[in-house]
């Protein structure tokens, strides 16, 4: 789906980090956890490609008294790291951006009543909060989430209302533990005897680091992936990643953008960076 | 009034002049979303090879200003796997399929020719000479005029479909590069394909790309594009394709004023999904506005 | 601690890396208010020939995606204004001012460079060889690696002084040209020149530019001359001098890691009169954050 | 000079036509009639080119009550022709814009008490309303507006206010006389015997029929040209055009950025487009 969503609010939640509200048809309140957006930052040529974001909430505002009509909404939560995002954070309300999606595979929730394990490291936490949105409907839900410093820990609060147990964790001590999540994540598996489903997203070597603990305790591990996209809808071949199988002979590339963005870690290929 | 946009490229009459670009448009079915493809003159297809093929590691894409940089090495299904899954989608279609392919030796070319000749819904051939000759050190066919002929000829010889070469623009003298393919038994030729580029990640010192270089696409490159497509309009006989930077409607009727029969869609396909429809759609309205009754009467009506 | 930004080409030492480029800088004087030259390496005329030169008619400048097209023709005051009017000017400024010049044949550009070789402000030549040979059919010097040889040999016959050559990028092969280049005894090459582009005016049907075809400049051709100076910084052992555009000191240190000794800035002047100064105050800086001590220690540094 | 401008206020005064008032440093008050800038649009590279515009009026604000210090500002007033002005029309107060300027020559006032004519055609009125505030200190100033229509007469209520007798002439008759600005500036110099000095600025064949009756009835006449500019400070030589004398042989190319953009009609060779 392609639309123009206008923006209702863009506010920076921690140093670097924004969370942007904008107006989307009503088909976008069914994406599914792990979806995402490709964003056309502005209608001129620079930057030229869109940029891709995890939905990180959708919803219906129902705007009380004023008897306007019920207002789907889509929110992005993102980091500002180059042109895009530092243009996307110059936005205003009432500004209008050009949106394709959802796009990609959503998360799969697993049974009812099992532990989930949602691990997010830094903007990681994106896609991850509308996942614990529906995982608490039917299952104790815990987040580990990680960073560098307490900055990079985002939304927590919001998380915490869902009725999510949270676990932090930050590299140089300033919140939660001092070190990487991951730690925190096997100390939790550990006393639980491996228990439950992870659901990850994140750095690279992170999620790299939650596929081993996953592979080695025989707890289903899914992640999501990012990669370089120029189209979103598997044309360009651009967001390619390496399947388990995957060697020259026998190629056996995916599709972040369709095949994914989430994949089951066991499937992909962990030795590539 | 509606004006006719309907162009003809040997044997194959289209619609209106407006196709995709092949590598920016999959196999036609990933943009149905998007694009109507009974709204557009025709489609070309990734880049196939005989066996398939991996492609490159990545990254394989970079922005660069005003276009981007990719560098995908021609992944593709292959010839078998597109004839089994890709061929049943392009026969539900009422648009022409243009099959785009490459080889690494002039035989390997003439047999996929002969093969996708054999393939009904394949409605003419483009052969994308871009690609190092492996038997000749890696001299890439597509800059240097023997090379290209000897391909062209070996797909000519093999095809009684339409052939399309498409030309490189990383040659000193294009029109030189269009004369042998069209002498060689080129029905059409297309302009440009990317032009070799590179990017730089100053922080980790590496080239951003896996494979160092890439091809150049976007409105960056249009101005090259479209003096060269002006360039070997002038000097062939056969239908030029335009291709390069085409984002609007006005960039396409551009093209055709330089002497393009028909253009291609890349890169705006992603950027806009909806983009070769919309081009098509915004020339034809062009038109209409000014009450030009035929598109065939811009080709080549730049006045120098 | 402050990084060692000097570096050599040929004879010649510059503070910095960073030059302005031919024909966008005007004489020096020009940008006097907007850059202080003590802060640059180098600053690089506008292209003399030995009689003043009309130019081209108007339009001569249009704007591209990205980047912009020129065709000014070569106007220019001819080195007998340029030795009355201009030199004193250099005289007055503590920074080498190298002279851009071409020719119609060899024998005027080594007319050329001889004059120029007599003058004491005059630092360094640049030789621009995109220029038609018009004793042979009008064939550019600067697009056939003997015509480039002949024209560099005679220069480096008539001077002692540092001689660059400036490249085309409008050639197949680019380490070719170098490579002639080099042989016939430049000191230096300057890459790349512009790449040749067209723009058209669809209401009015007619090209844009008077002389129809120009020269592309500006970001849109940065990954192109990124792409040519490693090609060509890996094939040669002199310096090369990077250019093609250079919008800020991430762009030019790209270019040094690609292999480039020095680097010259075009179009951002005219987006930012004062880019020159500030690509290379950013230079520096960004070597002291890193505890870089000396520039030369990034030439070619990149990592394949 | 380069500065960095906060934009005041930006207003449509006509289907099309937008005035622009931003902050500006004390010596822009300083800039001649007739002189222009060289506006930025925006600092991504779409578009690249800076785009000139010329100086409609400078002044410095007085706030008054609120105890703020004056606030010295620079005006334009420009036409939606295509992508660089659309985006200007789309900017708001608060937004910044990097500028160049004064650049190029002014006009040549001329002496005190001669009738002084000026002549706009559309938003060539530009430059000319500064020219007027300050003629109208020591001379008769009368006005010739041209346009298609009645929405290209700008500002003509501005030019009343400071005292101009303001003359219009539309083609399609919408306002004033119908028919070409000229033949109205024709009429005033029979009645007159020729008498006093022309300043025009307009569409290049508006400029070339004024040069043309300035040369006949012996009228001196200045003219502001336009061409197309990307350095404005005389280095790119993309703007000229040709002087008196010009031919191939012996070349008499004149920067429209540093030797005009006003310039005496005599000296220009008005054969060419
Ligand atoms: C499926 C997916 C979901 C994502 N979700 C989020 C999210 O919810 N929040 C968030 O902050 N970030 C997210 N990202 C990353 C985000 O897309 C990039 O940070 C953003 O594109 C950077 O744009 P820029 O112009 O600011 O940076 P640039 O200066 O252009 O580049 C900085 C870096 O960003 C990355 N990048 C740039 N363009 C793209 C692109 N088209 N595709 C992928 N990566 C790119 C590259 O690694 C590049 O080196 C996601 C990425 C993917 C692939
Ligand atoms: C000295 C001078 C003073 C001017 N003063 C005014 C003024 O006060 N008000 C006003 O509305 N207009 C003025 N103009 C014209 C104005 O500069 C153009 O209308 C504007 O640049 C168009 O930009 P665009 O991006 O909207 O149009 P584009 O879509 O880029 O181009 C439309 C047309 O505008 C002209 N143009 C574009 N860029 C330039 C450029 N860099 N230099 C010159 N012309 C260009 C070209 O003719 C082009 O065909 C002046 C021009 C000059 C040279
Ligand atoms: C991601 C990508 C993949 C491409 N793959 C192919 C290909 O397989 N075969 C081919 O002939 N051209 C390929 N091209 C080149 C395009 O078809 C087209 O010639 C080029 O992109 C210039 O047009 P554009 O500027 O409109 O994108 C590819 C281009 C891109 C951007
Ligand atoms: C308006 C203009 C005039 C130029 N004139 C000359 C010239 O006289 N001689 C020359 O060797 N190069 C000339 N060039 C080319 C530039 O020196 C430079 O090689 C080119 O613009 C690429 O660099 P850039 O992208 O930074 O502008 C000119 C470029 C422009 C834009
Ligand atoms: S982003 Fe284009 S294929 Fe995935
Ligand atoms: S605008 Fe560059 S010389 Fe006049």
């Amino acid at each position: 789906m392609q639309f123009k969503a206008m923006i209702l609010d863009n506010a920076e939640v921690s140093p670097g980090y924004w969370r942007m509200r904008m107006t989307a048809p009503p088909e976008m309140t069914a994406a599914r956890p792990g979806q995402f957006v490709m964003v056309r930052v502005n209608p001129s040529i620079d930057p030229l490609i869109r940029r891709p974001f995890g939905v990180f909430d959708t919803g219906i505002l129902q705007p009380a008294y004023t008897g306007a009509a019920p207002q789907p909404y889509l929110e992005i939560l993102y980091r500002v790291v180059g042109k895009g995002t530092a243009m996307l954070s110059g936005l205003h309300e009432t500004d209008l951006l050009d949106i394709l999606g959802p796009l990609g595979t959503g998360f799969d929730n697993g049974p009812a009543a099992e532990e989930k394990l949602i691990v997010g490291g830094g903007v990681g936490l994106a896609p991850l909060y509308l996942l614990a949105k529906e995982l608490v409907n039917d299952s104790p839900v815990r987040l580990f989430a990680g960073g560098r410093t307490k900055d990079d820990l985002l939304c927590i609060t919001e998380f915490e209302r869902l009725g999510v147990e949270c676990y932090t964790a930050t590299e140089d001590g300033s919140l939660g533990e001092q070190g990487l999540v991951t730690k925190v994540l096997e100390s939790r598996l550990e006393t639980t005897s491996n228990k439950g489903r992870i659901f990850a997203c994140g750095p690279h070597g992170m999620l790299k680091a939650v596929a081993a603990i996953g592979t080695a305790r025989h707890v289903p591990c899914q992640v999501s992936l990012e990669g370089y996209m120029a189209c979103g809808m598997g044309a360009c071949l651009g967001c390619v990643c390496q399947g388990t199988g995957h060697s020259a002979e026998t190629p056996d590339y995916r599709c972040v953008c369709t095949e994914g963005p989430v994949f089951d870690a066991a499937q992909l290929k962990w030795e590539v960076a | 009034m509606k004006p006719d946009m309907s162009v003809t490229i040997a044997s194959l009459t289209l619609r209106n002049p407006v196709m995709t670009a092949s590598g920016t448009f999959g196999y036609g079915e990933e943009f149905k979303e998007y694009v109507d493809l009974e709204t557009i003159g025709a489609f070309v297809t990734k880049g196939l090879s005989l066996k398939p093929r991996a492609g490159n590691p990545t990254p394989r894409i970079v922005e660069t200003p005003g276009g981007m940089l990719n560098a995908i090495g021609l992944q593709n299904v292959g010839i078998d796997a597109f004839i089994k899954k890709k061929v049943p989608f392009l026969r539900s279609v009422n648009t022409p399929a243009i099959a785009n392919f490459f080889g690494y030796t002039p035989e390997e070319y003439a047999e996929l020719a002969a093969r996708l000749d054999g393939i009904p819904e394949v409605a003419a051939l483009e052969v994308n000479i871009s690609c190092p000759n492996v038997k000749q050190g890696g001299i890439v066919f597509g800059t240097d005029p023997a090379a290209a002929a000897s391909v062209t000829a070996a797909c000519r010889a093999a095809t009684k479909k339409p052939l399309i070469v498409k030309l490189s623009p990383n040659v000193t003298d294009i029109v030189e590069m269009a004369r042998a393919c069209e002498g060689a038994g080129a029905d059409a030729l297309s302009v440009i394909n990317t032009l070799t580029g590179m990017a730089i990640d100053l922080e980790r010192r590496k080239p951003v790309l896996a494979n160092i270089t890439g091809g150049l696409s976007g409105p960056a490159i249009k101005p090259v594009a479209l003096r060269m497509v002006w360039q070997v309009a002038k000097a062939v006989k056969v239908p030029v394709i335009g291709i390069g930077g085409i984002m609007s409607a006005t960039d396409a009727l551009e093209f055709i004023l330089a002497g393009a029969t028909a253009v291609q869609v890349g890169t705006a396909s992603f950027v806009n999904p909806g983009a070769a429809q919309e081009i098509a759609q915004g020339m034809e309205q062009w038109l209409a506005e000014r009450g030009i009754a035929d598109v065939r009467s811009l080709i080549g009506a730049l006045q120098e």
